[in-house]
């Protein structure tokens, strides 16, 4: 093995290694700017922003639609070359029926339309007008234009490496281009291969088998010298779903929040550098909003509250079901013993139910099941795409899949927020975030999460809130 | 014999056929796999569009009667998660889970009968008692953490092993030796057991009489009297390592049938759970024909 | 007399159990030399068994313990060597021929395997291992010697295992053979065959033979000296004619006298009603016919003994009329009604008032039952006798009649000698007052004077209650005591049936008189004086 | 009349029956193991009342507290858990519902898989090729999808643990008792019973059984380890007993993570496991000495010496 080959050791095997599923992490981190590449991408180490990538630069030209500068130059791994073609083809295949592409659902209800003005522009008209389609570009990998519409087992990209081997259960080997249209990388060549346990994770790194543990635990990590702490943009939460007694109460919601001990988490269950939440979406997000402050831990207020809403004929006794899913988050089973305990603590009757992961769907989702009582959903949510657009819909908006709430003012920011761009736009979700979070109370944000990597001492990386998703190998030197 | 076999055949694909329909109707009892494919917030026209693309969409029964009619041209139909034909997926991970059990239950059956004979002779004795409780313990520890253990000391501490992984043959060695752990404190008792009760038969006396010495009268004489339960209750062990070795495959890497069957299942990921369960089944049911053959050849006396 | 090759003295057995310790073995002497044949006479339980597995080595202790003793052979004390010593020795130098040969013979190994072993095990090359074992399966009479080697011990007659564990007993012509009643399950025909080979083997190797028998016709003819043992004990020892002729222990001369085949000839009663009709009743073991158109029938107090070849069909005949094996054709009829197509409901009716004393007492008592248990079941099955304390009292009264003891009840079968095993089968049998009793070898294992007692048993109950007998038997002085009608079988065939004092007296088959010809007589004198005559073998 | 009987001391009066009391005090591994099994039944019975409190009782500031210090009273002697909850506590409070599941699974598996192999193996060809059919599917069937359904479909309880785990253990006996069938149906003490006029029942019950429920009493005992630690992977799956619900299994699952930090977390309650099968197994090598008259004497000789 030359000393710029590398292993990289990743917690689930792939199922696909399909560009159109770039999306998914586990896929993502292998291929996503690796093999395929995207027309724009997020800098998240640097504040440069939204960055060009197949594309050199895009412009608004008004009524929905936007005009890209593709590239020049640039081939594919198979040979052939770089075109408007392959983009449009590239979403077309995104948007097939003929084929369940992930990367679909950024684009829920918007149509796109494509029109190639030349081999190297494109414009793309979206109805209703997005605003934020250039950051929407982060998320669709190219491929040529001869790509079938059905999963491939040999993506071909214009990135700086190709699939040189896939053995099915043992490894994935990426080997470097030598035609990259771009700096060529230091790593030449990066084998994958998959071990469930982070134990054995991180020992691989430790023994040398391996050169990088993307994810490990926090149990796991304790040596400085290559175990990094990274915010991974995971937030953790209990879903409340309003329209069942007790939870209707804003009262009753409020001593939730106060009966819940944040600070004893963190550094005990939860590692440190774990953050308080105060929003579904991690700082780095446009719009957030810095001036609000967490629930302050006060039991006693929780039980005062408790008490007023009772006065009211609110039945507090109702039954609270806590629904965690198993392996949600590191230690899910305890942070949910915990919660439960402070909930009993303040006089709620709650109890915990740890389920799988199908199960858990089930009342994540909507439909939500008949008869149910009263439940807090305990949930992890990621977005690391940079705006609050991805998440406020299907958590917050009365339409959307996992709300448990319809708030015609949560509704309409939401919509406003969507269709604004700008200054605007961070305004409107400021609102949002400071409504739900002091007004409505929708819920009870907890924390943002941090991810554990461990780096062999020989590379020059550092993990970023992008791990969960990527792993360009580009970015990774050598001491 | 050739009649036994030809029976069992039969009466296997009966068995077969009941297994598959059970699973069918049974797995599709627990839930959509379109939610858990596609990721949470997907819109409920994807996840149409994914049922109606794996013709989820229709009625069971319907399914059923496609499934079968594929199933006819032995195409166990398509991995909903990994794009390609269940049995490819499941005979691939079948090539290393096939080897792995049997190497194990080799060494088991060696290694079982021959500590759980001696120590069956000298009922009692110190032998006795430390190959007893060794076993015992071997077969009650939790196996993650003697996998774990197993790799801190000897992978990470002497650095002797690699930690997981498939590579070389080294790489088996660790693997092979947790799941050798507990069937073979279980077969231990069950040979002692048996040895003890064979070891009082008169004809036990008649082999010292013609002095015949201590191991061919334990192990020729007496074992194969003793075999009987020894080899059904192998052929359990047997069975669970063909079912898959979820921890150790886990634990190291081992791209065996067990993580791909929990895997399946918690994804509801049906045709490969099917398949995997057809060759499965088809290995077990090969694997309690052989059984039965081998009763009938350990003891005359028995009639089916 | 030649020095002694072995000797025992002052040996002494106790076995140790929950309840109390039975001295099995006190104070035994005896020795015996080269060529010499040394017959232990005695009453059944009275040790020999147990002295004999003592010089093997094979007791386990405990239970047991060797309380005193030397066991001297080449000058050495067996009970001192080292267990490898003593592995080396037998079936080498010393063999032993058991008592149980159903029991001890591997039941998952062909005989041909086990036999061969013996030699193998001592280091002999396999295919002189197998030469010899083939010769010495066909001197001990049995049919087609390749094929039997392939066969297993169940497929195998009684008589026929025990030649198979004389043939395993002589493979390496041993300096001492032990035989523990080796001839219980022989026609008097093959038995004098057996005894014929074993002298000659002693005359070409100058083997001392230990025989454990009670059969003294067998003693008569083949012993030098006889030792006498009765509870545990040795009362009486000397050469055969001293011992025959001028026995001084009562137990002795009680033996003397209870030597069957002296008593009045019984003639059937030819009014009684007829309970069993058997009708060309056939059986086979794949093309091998081993029962073959056997017609006969039992009359009520009727006793029927079905004598013959080994190996000819007689278990067969038991089993096959009792279901215990399905025939191939024939009929049964229990009281006008055919058994072998009854209902199994109709069956258990009839299975209380049929019972059989299998020939194999060892294997056919369930060994985690004690004795009480064992002869209790049938009340349990059948629904009689109710009350325990009388069950209790019925079980004892039941073990005195066979001549055991009340101290026995709460014993296990592995805790017996052969002959008391044998003895709890016939309670059994009798506990459930059948009708009709098969008994197959039932008095076989047990000394003349038990044997008389139980006969005499068997007798009152035929008289009083009108119980039917069918007794496979080949001791002809017992089957001239006991039965009024009696069958000779040869080869799967009944060859000859008739009135016992016809059978006697006046036999028209060839076969018959050969085998009138061959039963020995427990006076030796007469036994030289045919030997010197010719008259046999 | 035959060898005369030295009537020992001790037995003089009519005892009936083996003593089994003084043969447990000869087997000293066994006569421990009973004290260790009477300690674990009683926890089990009491634990939950006596203890319940303290076993729930959070500390999230002072987790994983290591053991072997009395500093924080005798019930951290174990340890704390993540939670900071007193290990002790737990794992004495656990014992009720993991010997509940452990002993309901391999008593309901023991007695359906025993009654179906001896129907099995004593019955006529179809009948026994129905059921052994039966149990190759179920052989076949992995015992993750019965579980997944069953507490799907059905909903996680502790009855519903047991129905599953029973499910997957039945073949095992199933299949032993066949075996063994198969061979003492031949023995010839079988066949005196069938003369002596004994119902099919009866024979199962009184001549085969003994002589099979030794090695059968073997895999049970040894089954409680194997069912233990299946539930504890149902758990860690999610389809097994979930908190605040605590069994050993649970507990073994919940400790998987901190094997290398907190040790105890998975250690204590891996041991109790491992104790308690070890304590059932030498239990059960002694029942079927002193419960099999041949060998008895193991157990009560009064003297011993070797030849
Ligand atoms: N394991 C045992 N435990 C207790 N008593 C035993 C045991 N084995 C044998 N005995 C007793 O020892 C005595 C001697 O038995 P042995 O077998 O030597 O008799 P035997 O002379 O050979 O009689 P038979 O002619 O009936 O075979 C008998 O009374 C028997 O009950
Ligand atoms: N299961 C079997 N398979 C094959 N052959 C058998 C089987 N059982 C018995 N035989 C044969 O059937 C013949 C008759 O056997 P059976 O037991 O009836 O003899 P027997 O007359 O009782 O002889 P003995 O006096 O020696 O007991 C024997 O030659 C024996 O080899
Ligand atoms: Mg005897
Ligand atoms: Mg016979």
């Amino acid at each position: 093995q030359a000393n710029t080959d590398i292993t990289v050791v990743l917690s689930e095997e792939l199922d696909l290694v399909e560009p159109c599923m770039a999306t998914r992490s586990n896929i993502g981190r292998v291929i996503m700017q690796n093999i395929s590449e995207t027309l724009t991408e997020l800098d998240v180490r640097g504040d440069k922003g939204l960055m060009g990538r197949l594309a050199e630069s895009w412009e608004d030209l008004g009524d929905g639609t936007w005009q890209f500068k593709l590239r020049q130059n640039v081939k594919f791994s198979d040979g052939t070359d770089f075109d408007a073609n392959d983009v449009k083809h590239s979403f077309e295949r995104v948007f097939s029926d003929q084929i369940t592409c992930e990367s679909k659902r950024y684009f829920a209800d918007t149509e796109l339309s494509f029109d190639i003005v030349d081999p190297h522009t494109i414009n793309i008209k979206a109805e209703p007008a997005q605003p934020i389609l250039p950051l929407l570009m982060t998320l669709v990998t190219i491929v040529p234009e001869e790509t079938p519409f059905e999963f491939v087992r040999n993506p071909v990209g214009t990135g700086p490496y190709v699939l040189a081997d896939w053995t099915a259960g043992q490894q994935i080997v990426l080997e470097r281009r030598d035609d990259y249209w771009g700096e060529l990388p230091a790593v030449t060549k990066a084998t994958y291969v998959f071990r469930s346990d982070p134990a054995v994770r991180a020992a691989m790194v430790e023994t040398g088998e391996a050169d990088i543990a993307p994810q490990i635990t926090e149990v796991e990590a304790t040596n400085p010298a290559t175990d990094f702490t990274y915010p991974n943009a995971e937030t953790v939460y209990l879903r409340i779903d309003q329209s069942i007694e007790p939870m209707g109460d804003i009262r009753v919601r409020k001593a939730l929040n106060a009966a819940i001990d944040r600070e004893a988490f963190i550094g005990t269950l939860l590692s440190e550098g774990t953050q308080f939440a105060t929003a579904i979406v991690p700082p780095t997000t446009l719009g957030w909003n810095p001036d609000l402050v967490p629930p302050a831990y006060d039991p006693e207020q929780a039980k005062a509250w408790l008490a007023e809403a009772e006065a009211d004929g609110v039945n507090i006794k109702a039954p609270i079901e806590v629904i965690a899913r198993t392996e949600n988050f590191p230690h899910v089973a305890e942070v949910g013993e915990a919660i439960v305990q402070m909930l009993s603590e303040v006089g709620f009757n709650a109890s915990l139910r740890m389920v799988e992961v199908a199960e858990h769907e089930q009342y994540y989702s909507k439909p939500y099941p008949e008869g149910r009582p009263a439940q807090l959903i305990v949930a992890q949510h990621d977005n690391a795409r940079g705006d609050p657009v991805f998440s406020m819909y299907f958590k917050y908006h009365s339409q959307g899949t996992q709300s448990g709430l319809s708030d015609p003012k949560v509704d309409d920011l939401i919509e406003r927020a969507s269709a604004a761009t700008g200054e605007e736009r961070a305004a409107l979700w400021s609102e949002l975030f400071a409504y739900l979070h002091d007004e409505v109370v929708a819920d009870v944000l907890l924390f943002h999460m941090v991810g554990h990597s461990r780096v062999s001492e020989r590379l020059d990386f550092t993990p970023t809130i992008a791990t969960n998703q990527e792993l360009q190998l580009s970015q990774i030197g050598f001491k | 014999m050739i009649k036994l076999i030809g029976q069992r055949a039969i009466a296997s694909i009966f068995s077969l056929l009941v297994l598959m329909v059970l699973v069918f109707f049974l797995s599709r009892l627990t839930g959509d796999p379109a939610v858990l494919f596609l990721p949470i917030d997907a819109t409920e026209q994807m996840k149409e569009e994914f049922r109606r693309l794996h013709g989820l969409d229709r009625p069971v029964l319907e399914q059923f009667w496609f499934y079968l009619q594929d199933l006819a041209y032995l195409d166990f139909g398509e991995s909903l998660r990994k794009a390609r034909p269940a049995l490819e997926v499941v005979l691939e991970a079948y090539a290393w889970t096939l080897p792995l059990a049997l190497i194990t239950m080799a060494l088991v059956m060696v290694a079982a009968i021959v500590l759980g004979s001696l120590a069956a002779f000298k009922t009692g004795g110190f032998f006795d008692r430390l190959v007893s409780i060794i076993s015992l313990i071997g077969a009650s520890a939790p196996d993650f953490w003697i996998a774990i253990v197993a790799i801190v000391i000897f992978s990470i501490g002497l650095g002797w092993l690699p930690t997981s992984g498939v590579g070389t043959p080294v790489h088996w060695i660790l693997p092979v030796a947790v799941l050798f752990i507990r069937p073979f404190g279980l077969v231990v008792q069950v040979v002692r057991g048996s040895m003890l009760a064979a070891l009082q038969a008169p004809y036990v006396k008649t082999a010292r009489a013609k002095g015949v010495k201590n191991l061919p009268l334990i192990f020729v004489h007496t074992l194969r009297n003793g075999m009987l339960p020894v080899i059904t209750v192998m052929g359990d062990q047997a069975a669970a390592l063909l079912n898959g070795a979820v921890i150790v495959e886990t634990i190291f890497g081992f791209p065996g049938i067990g993580k791909l069957m929990i895997d399946s299942i918690l994804q509801r990921d049906f045709n490969v759970v099917l398949a995997a369960i057809m060759v499965t089944a088809l290995a077990i049911f090969i694997m309690n024909v052989l059984i039965d053959i081998a009763y009938g050849l350990l003891d005359p006396r028995i009639r089916y | 007399m030649s020095e002694a090759l072995l000797t025992v003295k002052n040996l002494s057995v106790d076995f140790h159990t929950a309840r109390g310790t039975v001295h099995a073995v006190r104070n035994v002497s005896w020795s015996v030399s080269r060529g010499e044949t040394l017959a232990i006479l005695g009453e059944s339980g009275s040790g020999k068994s147990v002295s004999a597995n003592a010089i093997m080595n094979l007791l386990d202790s405990p239970p047991a313990e060797i309380v005193s003793g030397e066991i001297l052979y080449d000058g050495k004390d067996l009970l001192k060597i080292s267990q490898e010593e003593h592995r080396a020795l037998n079936g080498k130098k010393i063999a032993m021929i058991f008592q149980d040969p159903l029991g001890h013979l591997n039941p998952v190994y062909s005989v041909g395997w086990q036999i061969v072993e013996m030699m193998t095990a001592h280091g002999r090359p396999h295919d002189l291992a197998h030469k010899r074992a083939l010769e010495l399966i066909a001197r001990v009479g049995i049919p087609e010697p390749e094929k039997a080697m392939r066969k297993y011990p169940h497929q195998f007659s009684g008589g026929q295992r025990q030649r198979l564990m004389i043939a395993m007993a002589l493979m390496l012509k041993p300096d001492i053979l032990i035989a523990d009643e080796p001839t219980t399950a022989l026609d008097v025909t093959i038995q004098a065959e057996v005894l014929a080979l074993l002298k000659e083997l002693q005359a070409e190797t100058d083997m001392a033979l230990v025989l454990i028998s009670h059969d003294l016709g067998v003693v008569a003819e083949i012993a030098d000296r006889i030792v006498v043992m009765n509870e545990g004990e040795i009362v009486e020892s000397g050469t055969v004619r001293e011992v025959y002729h001028e026995a001084k222990h009562p137990y002795t001369r009680k033996l003397i006298a209870a030597a069957p085949g002296k008593g009045e000839i019984k003639i059937p009663n030819r009014s009684s009603p007829i309970l069993l009709s058997v009708e060309k009743l056939s059986k086979s073991y794949h093309s091998f016919h081993a029962l073959r158109d056997a017609s006969f029938t039992v009359a009520r107090a009727q006793s029927l003994a079905i004598v013959g070849e080994s190996g000819s069909g007689k278990s067969t005949l038991a089993r096959t009329l009792l279901r215990l094996e399905t025939a191939d054709s024939g009929h049964v009829y229990w009281k006008g009604k055919d058994l072998l197509t009854m209902s199994a409901r109709e069956l258990l009716g009839v299975r209380r008032e049929i019972q059989m004393v299998f020939q194999d007492p060892t294997q056919s008592l369930n060994p985690r039952m004690s004795v009480y248990e064992l002869i209790a079941e049938g009340w349990d099955i059948h629904k009689l006798m109710p009350a325990r304390q009388e069950r209790r009292a019925r079980v004892i009264e039941l073990l005195e009649q066979v001549g055991l003891i009340a101290e026995h009840i709460d014993r296990y079968p592995h805790q017996f000698s052969g002959g008391q095993r044998q003895r709890i089968a016939i309670a059994r049998a009798l506990a459930l007052e059948p009708e009709l009793i098969i008994c197959d070898e039932a008095v076989s294992a047990l000394d003349v004077s038990i044997q008389a007692q139980v006969i005499a048993l068997l007798d009152s109950l035929r008289q009083r209650l009108g119980i039917s007998f069918i007794f496979i038997a080949h001791d002809l002085g017992v089957v001239r005591d006991f039965a009024d009608t009696v069958i000779v079988m040869k080869a799967g065939e009944i060859v000859e049936m008739g009135p016992t004092a016809q059978i006697f007296e006046a036999p028209r088959e060839p076969y018959t008189k050969k085998l009138l010809a061959s039963n020995l007589d427990p006076d030796p004198d007469v036994q030289a004086k045919r030997r010197a005559m010719g008259i046999y073998a | 009349m035959p060898a005369t009987i030295t009537q020992a001391p001790t037995t003089a009066s009519e005892t009936k029956g083996p003593n089994l009391i003084s043969m447990l005090w000869r087997d000293k591994f066994a006569f421990v193991s009973v004290i260790i099994l009477l300690l674990i039944l009683v926890s089990a019975l009491i634990g939950p009342a006596l203890l319940g409190d303290a076993a729930t009782q959070q500390n999230l500031r002072g987790r994983n507290f290591p053991p072997f210090s009395f500093e924080r009273g005798w019930l951290f002697y174990l340890g704390g858990d993540a939670l900071g909850r007193s290990m002790l506590a737990r794992l004495i409070v656990a014992a009720q519902s993991t010997i509940a599941i452990a002993a309901g699974t391999v008593a309901a598996a023991m007695v359906v898989g025993t009654i179906l192999g001896l129907i099995a193996g004593y019955m006529g060809k179809v009948v026994s090729q129905v059921i052994m059919r039966l149990a190759d599917v179920i052989m076949s069937f992995p015992s993750l999808l019965i579980a997944v359904v069953v507490l799907y479909v059905l909903g996680p309880s502790i009855p519903n643990m047991i129905l599953v785990l029973a499910i997957t253990r039945v073949p095992i006996y199933l299949r032993t008792a066949r075996a063994e069938v198969l061979e003492v149906r031949e023995r010839m003490f079988v066949q005196a019973a069938i003369v002596m006029g004994a119902t099919h029942s009866r024979i199962i019950v009184k001549h085969i059984l003994p002589v099979i429920a030794p090695t059968i009493l073997t895999i049970a005992t040894l089954d409680f380890a194997f069912v233990m630690l299946a539930e504890s992977s149902l758990s860690f799956l999610g389809i097994g007993v979930q908190p605040p619900d605590i069994t050993w299994g649970l507990m073994v699952s919940q400790g998987r993570p901190y094997l290398s930090s907190a040790w105890w977390l998975a250690f204590w309650p891996g041991l109790m496991i491992v104790i308690a099968a070890l304590s059932l197994n030498l239990l059960s090598n002694w029942l079927r000495v002193a419960l099999d008259p041949t060998q008895r004497w193991r157990l009560e000789a009064r003297r011993t010496k070797s030849v």
